[in-house]
């Protein structure tokens, strides 16, 4: 009957639009479901991923010396030409000539964290920091030289 | 079907098309002129039912233009390739957006891209480029700009 | 006793006490349109905040925490940019037009205020036909919306302009028959009359089935009057992007904002008078000590506890529900909503006559 | 000079006196086009007559820059078209260079990928049922769905060290192993997933609202469907199959347990219910192959520089929104000599014409919300 199904109709749509409320209410007064997250007060109990793709670095040991033979590998690896690698020649104590890095610019602007330079480095020279907060005021900023000044190779690197 | 069921069925259809070997699917090389009755056979014919064309695109081979048509049907799932080689000074080439929807859009995307001209398309106009543009098609290979492209 | 109607006796007496009649009418004048704008900005603030925490609970956030204690100047600060913005008007735009659909859509809201009575004995005009007043009133509000989306000369504008117009003009009907209800068991217009009508139970309870048709279709109604969720297509940000407040910015959106919740206050206010009891506490039965309980608690609280639950169920809604599309808009008010509160109030009716009410 | 200016200009005086239609620009920045989408409307009042879109705002040429690119690099530039299912852009192109170079993928790197592709399917329908449910105007579920979203984006970080664009597919298999807490970590994922399920029904799907302006919207017959190229959801919400993942299945796909999900309304309620039953399947998928990760290798030996044998080359995958094709030309060098991608988002708007014209303004929203629409993967 036309009626019945009107009412009927009626009803359904009160009782659909309730459940949802229901729902609603839930989350209204459970307070503990909240999952915010309220990052810049939280820094110091922020715990990144040790595998998050931050920024490459280069790692120094205590002697100020970095595992990179200035093969350019990642630079011939990557996509975006962050990176770039200014080689010199260095004159080991037996006259040797040896070739070795001057500088390793990286373009923080360019780079897409993808992880391609890392993967072909034969030497572990480089690897990726967990670091985010990356904005600065001048774009100058994001170029960065990742050798530290005056640091030499390691030994037994090759 | 199979490729060489297809391939038996096709010549029957068009004795002059050729068929290049080593791909995945049958592909057929075709003359320009000839693919609008062909693409109307292989849509219509019950046995190949052809209704799903699910790449359409343009290579520029420096010499010439090819498109490439990749269609497949949803009833017998077998896929075919169908290559057309054009000219590449004046591309051109009858449209198939009758018989495929999906087709006016990608014609219209090839012909921003690569220039090729479609006859009798219903609205063959820029889609992806801004009005007035003016210059070479961006996917050809003697494309460049100096201003927006990198080169590594 | 430090109620509302005490204090404004006091003011009155002394205000007799030093100055003349005249004077003091016109000083009254002039306080009560402070108090007014007064209410207006502390409402503005309250409801904001209350709107941006109830969303904030209802989807898991946390919601404004920053700008004070517990985010309690938020809605402050936000003010203060609005204020300072630049209020732009397009260069297309009826300029006279696009300037007082603002002002008109904020003059019609404190008009509103007028009849409501926010404590016992505290209400600024108690006239004899204040119900009327309110729906009489209340659609001057669509002038303004209309001003507005037809002035800024943008389609979107005038498309969410046209929408108000027709969803405003359908809901009066139901809104004011389901008001109906009330006026005809109780048998008067005048607010006080329709409060104290109530004094031994409120009309949600003693008024039975149809009492309660009403009550939702009034509050689905009005709801859509006030252009909030789920019935907000004259703003609708998904396809119109604001509405009929696209062009405006600064305080003239500001304006219209702060509209928007006076006016869902006010309608709440009425809510609450008409089905809720105003200012009467909850009584049960007579003279037990529940009641007098209850009459302790002030009759202001007791009005702004009510206004302000309904004001959440309002809220409430707008965070649950998706919108309408405008025919179902429409179908909603022709096809279900009018029927039914016309033959609940030939209902209500029937039991006014044969007093089936208690 | 641009089109856009030439609209606008038409567009103010607005209507055409006589039919009393008037044009109105949707985009390129609109609430619901999520995204620099622009379409512009004809409308007799709130009727659609004609939807016209226009692209090309965020089109990078991502197939003329793969051109210069190696067959190691260029997989990256994939996340950048869909990016709410990189992870199986990526994929698809691995699978295309392992194609074309006949590498052998471990077993343990093809359930790792299979593991991968599944969570992002998940993801995204996640962000499509919030983003869809704002559309029509209901905002809570945006966050309830970003809940769930989010720890798979948490698993995403710590196995692949991203949360959206990862870059986790090499050819020959994975970049990295898996994280020693993937597996429990998707497994409480589950069971979180597995207590809110219902929580969908209750705020969307049941509500009379909601189902109201979904049903007879968008109405797509399954003959249009294909002829219009659609793929994915759009087409199941049809009733025709056209899964991948089944047709012709790649990886490990053809021995796995699910169902190709159809149903057979057409309009948008029959989209939205795949997509809803498609994240199910998926969760089906996932816990018959957490458990069962073999060990080995998670990347094939492989070349330093990859070279690609004369010939062309082409993978379908089921994305999220539907088919992708990656077609590779190669003349045998270490670069592609042409790439196409055929992306599931550009013929799935195709077809938004034909659906929408004679519905209301309101209706474009919903089915534009239920065709799935990502902007960067339909101007690539």
């Amino acid at each position: 009957m036309f009626i019945v199904k009107y009412i009927k109709d009626v009803w359904g749509a009160i009782a659909s639009l309730a459940t949802g409320m229901k729902r609603t209410l839930y989350y209204f007064t459970h307070h503990k479901e909240i999952i915010t997250q309220e990052y810049p007060d939280n820094r110091d109990s922020l715990v990144m991923a040790e595998r998050f793709k931050g920024e490459v670095v280069m790692p120094h040991d205590e002697k100020n010396e970095h595992r990179c033979t200035g093969c350019t590998a990642c630079e011939l690896a990557c996509p975006n030409g962050t990176i770039k690698v200014i080689t010199k020649f260095d004159i080991s104590p037996e006259g040797k000539k040896k070739k070795a890095i001057d500088k390793l610019v990286y373009h923080l602007e360019l780079c897409t964290m993808c992880n391609l330079c890392v993967e072909a480095c034969p030497s572990d020279a480089i690897k990726m920091a967990q670091t985010f907060e990356h904005s600065v005021y001048d774009r100058k900023q994001l170029t960065k030289i990742l050798n530290h000044p005056g640091s030499k190779i390691m030994e037994g690197v090759e | 079907m199979t490729n060489e069921e297809l391939k038996i069925k096709i010549t029957e259809l068009l004795p002059a098309a050729s068929f290049e070997e080593g791909g995945e699917w049958l592909t057929i090389s075709i003359e320009p002129g000839d693919w609008l009755s062909l693409a109307q056979q292989l849509r219509k014919d019950e046995a190949l039912f052809f209704d799903y064309l699910f790449c359409l695109t343009c290579v520029d081979w420096k010499t010439h233009l090819s498109m490439v048509y990749h269609l497949s049907s949803t009833q017998y799932r077998h896929t075919i390739v169908v290559k057309a080689k054009l000219d590449r000074n004046k591309p051109e080439i009858e449209t198939v957006s009758q018989i495929w929807r999906t087709a006016e859009f990608h014609e219209r995307e090839v012909y921003e891209m690569f220039g090729v001209n479609f006859r009798n398309h219903p609205d063959l106009r820029l889609l992806i480029l801004p009005d007035g543009w003016e210059g070479k098609n961006p996917l050809r290979k003697d494309f460049e700009d100096p201003v927006n492209m990198i080169r590594l | 006793m430090w109620s509302l109607s005490h204090i404004a006796n006091e003011i009155h007496t002394w205000l007799s006490n030093t100055f003349n009649p005249t004077w003091t009418q016109i000083i009254e004048m002039v306080l009560a349109g402070v108090a007014v704008i007064g209410l207006f900005a502390a409402l503005g603030l309250v409801l904001v905040l209350m709107e941006r925490r109830v969303a904030a609970w209802i989807q898991i956030r946390l919601g404004p925490n920053r700008v004070g204690p517990f985010g309690l100047l938020q809605s402050m600060a936000d003010t203060l940019k609005l204020i300072v913005k630049e209020g732009l008007t397009p260069d297309g735009a009826d300029k006279v037009m696009f300037n007082v659909a603002p002002f008109i859509a904020m003059i019609v809201a404190m008009l509103l205020m007028a009849p409501i009575a926010f404590a016992k004995d505290f209400q600024l005009w108690d006239l004899n036909i204040g119900v009327l007043f309110v729906t009489a009133i209340s659609s001057i509000m669509v002038i303004s919306i209309l001003m507005a989306g037809w002035s800024s000369n943008n389609k979107y504008s005038l498309m969410g302009a046209m929408r108000s117009g027709a969803q405003i003009v359908s809901y009066e009907l139901s809104a004011g028959l389901s008001i109906m209800t009330i006026v005809v068991l109780t048998g008067s217009l005048q607010v006080s009359d329709i409060i104290h009508s109530q004094a031994n139970g409120w009309w949600i309870f003693k008024g039975h089935v149809p009492v309660w048709i009403a009550f939702i279709t009034f509050i689905i109604a009005v709801t859509a009057e006030t252009n909030r969720a789920p019935f907000d297509l004259a703003e609708a940000e998904s396809e119109l992007t604001a509405g009929f407040h696209t062009e405006y910015s600064g305080m003239k959106f500001a304006l219209f904002f702060l509209a928007e919740y006076i006016n869902v206050f006010i309608v709440c206010a009425i809510g609450a008078t008409l089905f809720l009891g105003g200012w009467m506490p909850l009584h049960f039965g007579s003279g037990n000590a529940f009641n007098h309980a209850m009459d302790y608690i002030p009759s202001s609280i007791w009005f702004f506890g009510k206004t302000f639950l309904l004001i959440f169920l309002i809220m409430w809604f707008r965070w649950t529900f998706p919108r309408l599309r405008i025919d179902q808009l429409l179908n909603l008010e022709w096809k279900y909503l009018l029927p039914i509160s016309m033959v609940n109030l030939l209902v209500t009716t029937a039991m006014a006559i044969l007093g089936w009410h208690f | 000079m641009y089109r856009q200016t030439e609209i606008i200009k038409e567009a103010v005086p607005g209507s055409n006196g006589e039919t009393g239609e008037f044009t109105i620009n949707v985009g390129p920045q609109h609430p619901a086009t999520h995204g620099v989408l622009h379409l512009v409307i004809t409308l007799s009042g709130e009727t659609i007559k004609k939807v016209e879109p226009h692209l090309g705002y965020i089109h990078r040429s991502i197939e003329k820059m793969c051109e210069s690119l190696t067959y190691r690099q260029f997989i990256y530039v994939t996340s950048r078209m869909d990016y709410l299912s990189s992870h199986i852009n990526n994929h698809a192109c691995a699978l295309c260079v392992e194609k074309g170079m006949q590498i052998e993928v471990p077993p343990r790197a093809r359930v790792i990928r299979v593991l991968m592709d599944e969570l992002t399917r998940i993801a995204s329908h996640e962000l499509w049922w919030g983003a869809m449910a704002m559309d029509l105007g209901a905002f809570t579920p945006f966050f309830h769905a970003f809940r769930e979203r989010e720890s798979i984006n948490d698993i995403m970080e710590e196995t692949c060290g991203a949360r959206l664009t990862m870059n986790y597919m090499v050819p020959g298999g994975v970049m990295q192993d898996i994280h020693p807490n993937f597996q429990k970590r998707v497994k409480e994922f589950i069971r979180l997933y597995k207590r809110k399920i219902d929580e969908y029904d209750e705020l969307v799907t049941g509500n009379i609202i909601f189902q109201n302006r979904m049903k007879g919207v968008g109405v797509l017959t399954p003959e249009d469907a294909v002829s219009y190229g659609c793929s994915g959801p759009v087409t199941r919400g049809s009733g025709v199959s056209s899964d991948i993942r089944k047709l012709y299945p790649y990886e490990i796909y053809d021995k796995l347990e699910f169902d190709e999900v159809l149903e057979t309304g057409g309009d948008s309620f029959a989209r939205y219910l795949v997509r809803i039953r498609e994240m199910q399947q998926s969760i089906r998928i996932i816990e018959q192959l957490i458990d069962q990760i073999p060990e080995g290798d998670f990347q094939a030996k492989t070349k330093a520089v990859l070279k690609l044998p004369k010939g062309e080359f082409y993978t379908r995958v089921e994305t999220a929104r539907g088919e992708l094709g990656v077609y590779i030309v190669s003349e045998g060098g270490t670069t592609p000599y042409r790439i196409k991608f055929r992306s599931p988002g550009f013929s799935n708007l195709s077809v938004l014409d034909h659906i929408a014209r004679g519905s209301k303004i309101g209706d474009l929203v919903a089915m534009m919300g239920t065709l799935d629409l990502v902007i960067p993967d339909i101007d690539r």
